[in-house]
């Protein structure tokens, strides 16, 4: 049983990382990282309503860990997810169009940003009830076993998930039936305004994982080849035999818990904040990919040039997206058969 | 057709549909190896195996949430609550996962689930164990919920659940499992959701009853009888969707009607009912509608105190009479 | 008396209650240091300290639970759930240990405890969390439901709930933590659980809502009085005990009623009152009790959908003509 | 932090055992068990209803944790709580008047086997709910607290309790805010017809503790003297600032899951039942007694003898009393005050 302590490897292993791979893992940390900012303008204008949660900050966690799975995995996530959602391929243009509450929006502009599901690339949802996707992740697990398939699940969370019943309720099942089922916490040490020493007594999350005889391990969530290793390797665990596992990404948002804490001042102090930019993902992987060899500041470049008009774009569509017509309130309550 | 028990009717049932579908699997607390705690799943880990047949610990959002997860990939679960009682620790996955799946995705990732259980008063289990639970389900948008009165009924309408593209709470009965009754055996034969039952004729006075309380109904009933007094009794078998128009055609017959329920009554099914019916059938009615409900209390243990929070037929004639304004009080 | 709004007077009546009795406590997510998701409890941690103004992790039903043992040894219990929508998570213990436990001891366990947050619909939040919560809770035998209305009534029931001996579930509403009213400054003002206030006196029709729906029958009240037509509103205030005598009082001089409520009003509180009035009424009513309730459907995220959802000013006068007969359709 | 292997000492400290002591030992597990005995002659009778769930072999938890405390510390308990509400020193008549439905019981019959509260001795209640009458134990440990008092809470459920999330968040509430709860898991080896290893992915049960940084070990559960030892130590620690403890006792029931279940024989070999019932807990203690010359023969019939007596007076006191009044059923749905 992999155990491991929280140490974390100087820098992450670079075999089999190539300018492609060093590509795409910064062409998608940018892409979540701009479309985010473009949410929070959308939202300034008061184009998107509601509660609007950034990831900005934990890009590698989603990025990393995708670039470890095949597409036809699957992954859910809790209302922190357009990072998950983008990673997982889908369109920017309909995701921006959902947060806008628009027609055109993934599921139509029902569901918004705390919900957006995307079918077409095993994206089982975002969920707003903290804790209650870890169950139904253990839930796809069980569906690939029956199946007798080889998917693997990836189940991102908080760390305000963990005091949750839900949390212990769906490792134990996962662990207890052999599934397929790779638990990311998503550790950025607040939930809301909770920091994890005010919220657990355990505050190494990975341990939890001991509790259920399931490989654990903590990463450093900053850096993106460490958790595309990380969860590679729980992944191929997953494969082999269901062996489920919970990785622990320690990350930090750069932002307020949502749109309407901004600052996010009250329970931390701007010298943490300030301290942890210090260690932002993006920058750590492109100063790495220039070091390596992997992309030139040219090819930087034109990724970032690229994204941003693929994020305008994305805005400029969701705007000339109509609002779902009046009869939308009524169709999906019930999938007429 | 056969003579069987209800339990035995949702035991067919269960086989049929999981012999038609390899997706259909029964998941919950005591399922397999004990043949479920009150064996409505006798015989199934035997003839299915563990695979489809599937013991969990007692962890019942967990479950539910296993179950949610699983028809939004592809399944389609059955999940036993050993008894509803234990379906409030998995509400916040009925209403909130399983309930707005369909509606939150854009109609992408629909849940279909049955959740099915006995629930409603007992015999001497108490407050936590004896208690009405459709009114926690009735109400929730994306919700279907079925209550089935007769070995028939459980049968049809159990293999018209699992066949449903969404959550579907199914609540049993434990007083009812060893009553017996007709059942068709062809494995065709299922109930659509939504359409009432008229369990007797009448043409004085509608009587609305399911479960116990339309077997105590029809006692009333031929109780009545001896005094002149016709009585209608329709049986809604599934709760959401209503089947109003049923109700309502009778109503528009008998022009009186009396609702009965075993839960609290307030707010319930009986409360929705006869608003409904006034609300429609204004002008047809010559009495109002009258709620015949468990006494507010929780369920207490004591024998004779348990027997007076249940209604019993002697209200329910009472009220019959009532709205008959032959209760000795004279018409309105 | 004093302007304030509504979040105001729920702050000062916790404050007056601490204050009052050491015995009081507020627990829940975020009440403490962040002062609170929506500021209600701003100030107390500073004033009463980490003791008496206990943060919580997201445990719902742990310190929901824990509430009710400490209410079970002598302390008062003020539970936050940050929104109403979480308290699913934690029905279990409201419905199976707090609201039952006075019961099933023979009265020797009471439950001196308040749960209290927003709920309904908030501004596009969608469907996990804009939803009308007090649907799960007035049903059950042994709670007690308040829905204020105006910073008064916030102030003055929130000191009566602290009070009261046993569970009561208080659900105020994100959309009037910031209107202002007229609250008394005494520290022994208190408004008793149980009474309905008439808001508006009118004489041709009763219209029957609380919180956001209020605001908007008194709109419609308003405009339906350029039309001759007078509408009375009466707010209940508490909805479990209902204050029916009020109701009805209302109803046997305007002869007509509307119930508006956000909910999606399958079994909700219109169906409850509608069904008592007809009962405990009938020969007084000149029209059926319509209801006007929210859209049966999750709640959508767009702000047009989530517009049409819930019932608007529009479809209230609709309803109070149609009662009234002048709706262009003649009378029944 | 004392986290120890479960390795049963050969047999359990015996120091300032004295005869006083061992009488009373003695007399409360007998007690118990005559009492269930005579429960469940009612329930055949049909003079008690509903669910009955006997502690028959179990008697020496309850029997040894409470001699470990005063009289002023709470316990709690689930649905199989008739050992520990006479444990706590309740009336054996008001008990089985309370299984009786009769108006003399603890809760004037309205609460039945699975209800009996006993205000009177701190006894905080029967629960039929798995898992959550937990939380409600922390809620007494944080009166405590608040209060500054020296009392502790027994909090006694079941393994199959373990895997519902109420006992992850009462232990970590309760380790977070270091309250004076002892967790006292009778891991009787089977949750009505699951073994342990069919519903936890760590059957170690004492080792959930350390998930919350909790002291947790494991102790024979048919040893009185062992359990009384461990939860004095537990008790130690919680009255002096609170630390909360995870005993794991292992025990067996002899009989059935309830008397529904009469033989209990679906889900273990009639073997097992056999061995286990080898080390009923009141003859071990019988045994031992006797050879350390705490009891004499003598004394131990006159013991038993006692016990016989009392219990059959319960038995006419319950059968005499009256049903409660039918006004009853409206009464205590709300304290008036
Ligand atoms: C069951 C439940 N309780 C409370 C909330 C309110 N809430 C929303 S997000 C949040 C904090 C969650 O923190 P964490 O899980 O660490 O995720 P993060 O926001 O840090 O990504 C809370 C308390 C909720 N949505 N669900
Ligand atoms: C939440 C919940 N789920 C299911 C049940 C039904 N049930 C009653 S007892 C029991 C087994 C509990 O086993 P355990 O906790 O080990 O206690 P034991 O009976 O062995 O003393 C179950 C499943 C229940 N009462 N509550
Ligand atoms: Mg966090
Ligand atoms: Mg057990």
């Amino acid at each position: 049983m992999a155990q491991k302590t929280a140490i974390f490897q100087k820098s992450a292993p670079a075999a089999g990382i190539d300018p492609k791979l060093a590509r795409a893992l910064y062409a998608d940390m940018v892409l979540i990282r701009r479309f985010e900012e473009k949410a929070a303008e959308g939202y300034a204008l008061g184009k998107i309503g509601g509660f609007l949660h950034l990831y900005i900050g934990e890009e590698a966690v989603a990025v990393g860990a995708t670039s470890a799975m095949r597409p036809d995995d699957y992954a859910i996530a809790a209302y922190r997810e357009h990072g998950h959602c983008l990673a997982k391929g889908s369109d920017p243009k309909r995701v921006m169009a959902e947060l806008y509450g628009r027609i055109d929006g993934l599921s139509k502009g029902k569901g918004g940003s705390m919900h957006l599901f995307d079918k077409s690339v095993n994206f089982l949802g975002g969920h707003a009830i903290v804790g209650a996707h870890l169950p139904l992740a253990t839930g796809a697990g069980f569906s690939i076993k029956y199946r007798g398939g080889d998917q693997v699940v990836a189940c991102y969370f908080g760390d305000g998930a963990v005091p949750e019943g839900e949390f212990h309720e769906a490792m134990n099942l996962a662990a207890l039936w052999k599934l397929p089922v790779i638990f990311i916490c998503e550790n950025n040490r607040y939930a809301m305004g909770t920091s994890l020493e005010r919220a657990l007594a355990e505050t190494e999350i990975w341990k939890f994982g001991r509790a259920y005889n399931m490989p654990s391990e903590a990463v450093d969530g900053m850096d993106v080849l460490a958790i595309r290793d990380v969860i590679g390797q729980a992944v191929a665990r997953a494969r082999v035999d269901g062996t489920p596992s919970l990785i622990e990404a320690r990350t930090y948002r750069f932002r307020g818990h949502s749109m309407r804490d901004p600052a996010g001042a009250v329970y931390r102090t701007k010298e943490e904040v300030e301290r942890e930019k210090l260690r932002d993902p993006i920058a750590l992987f492109r100063d790495r990919a220039l070091k390596a060899g992997w992309l030139s500041e040219d090819d930087l470049r034109s990724i970032e040039k690229d994204v941003a008009d693929r994020v305008d774009e994305a805005v400029a569509f969701a705007d000339a997206s109509p609002e779902p017509p009046i009869e939308e309130l009524l169709t999906d309550i019930f999938k007429e058969s | 057709m056969a003579v069987m028990t209800y339990r035995e009717a949702l035991n067919l049932a269960l086989r049929e549909e999981m012999k038609r579908d390899d997706r259909v699997f029964v998941i919950g607390e005591e399922v397999g190896l004990y043949e479920g705690a009150y064996k409505v799943t006798q015989g199934l880990l035997k003839e299915f195996g563990p695979r489809r047949i599937v013991d969990t610990p007692i962890a019942e959002s967990g479950f539910t949430g296993v179950g949610i997860g699983a028809a939004m990939t592809g399944l389609r679960p059955v999940v036993e609550m050993m008894t509803f009682n234990f379906a409030l620790l998995a509400l916040d996955q009925i209403v909130n996962s399983a309930a707005k799946m369909n509606y939150m995705s854009g109609g992408q990732f629909n849940v279909p689930i049955v959740i099915r259980g006995p629930g409603g008063p007992a015999h001497q289990l108490a407050a936590q164990h004896s208690q009405s639970m459709e009114v926690y389900f009735y109400h929730v948008p994306g919700l279907k919920v079925v209550r089935p009165s007769t070995p028939m009924d459980a049968k049809g309408l159990l293999k018209s659940a699992i066949r449903d593209d969404n959550p579907v709470i199914f609540i049993e009965s434990e007083t009812l499992y060893n009553i017996k009754g007709e059942v068709p055996e062809d494995p065709d034969f299922v109930i659509p959701l939504g359409q009432a039952a008229v369990r007797r004729e009448g043409a004085d006075v509608t009587v609305v009853a399911y479960m116990g309380m339309m077997y105590r109904a029809m006692e009333a009933a031929e109780e009545l009888e001896k005094d002149g007094i016709s009585v209608e009794i329709v049986d809604p078998r599934t709760l959401m969707p209503m089947d109003t128009e049923t109700i309502l055609a009778s109503v528009r017959k008998t022009h009186r009607v009396v609702v009965v329920e075993a839960g609290a009554g307030f707010a319930g099914m009986g409360s929705e009912i006869a608003a409904e019916i006034q609300e429609a059938a204004f002008d047809d009615l010559d009495a109002p509608v009258e709620r015949v409900t468990g006494v507010p209390a929780p369920m207490p243990y004591a024998r004779n105190l348990e027997k007076a929070k249940t209604p019993s037929k002697e209200r329910i004639v009472e009220a019959i009479r009532r709205v008959c304004y032959q209760d000795g009080n004279g018409s309105h």
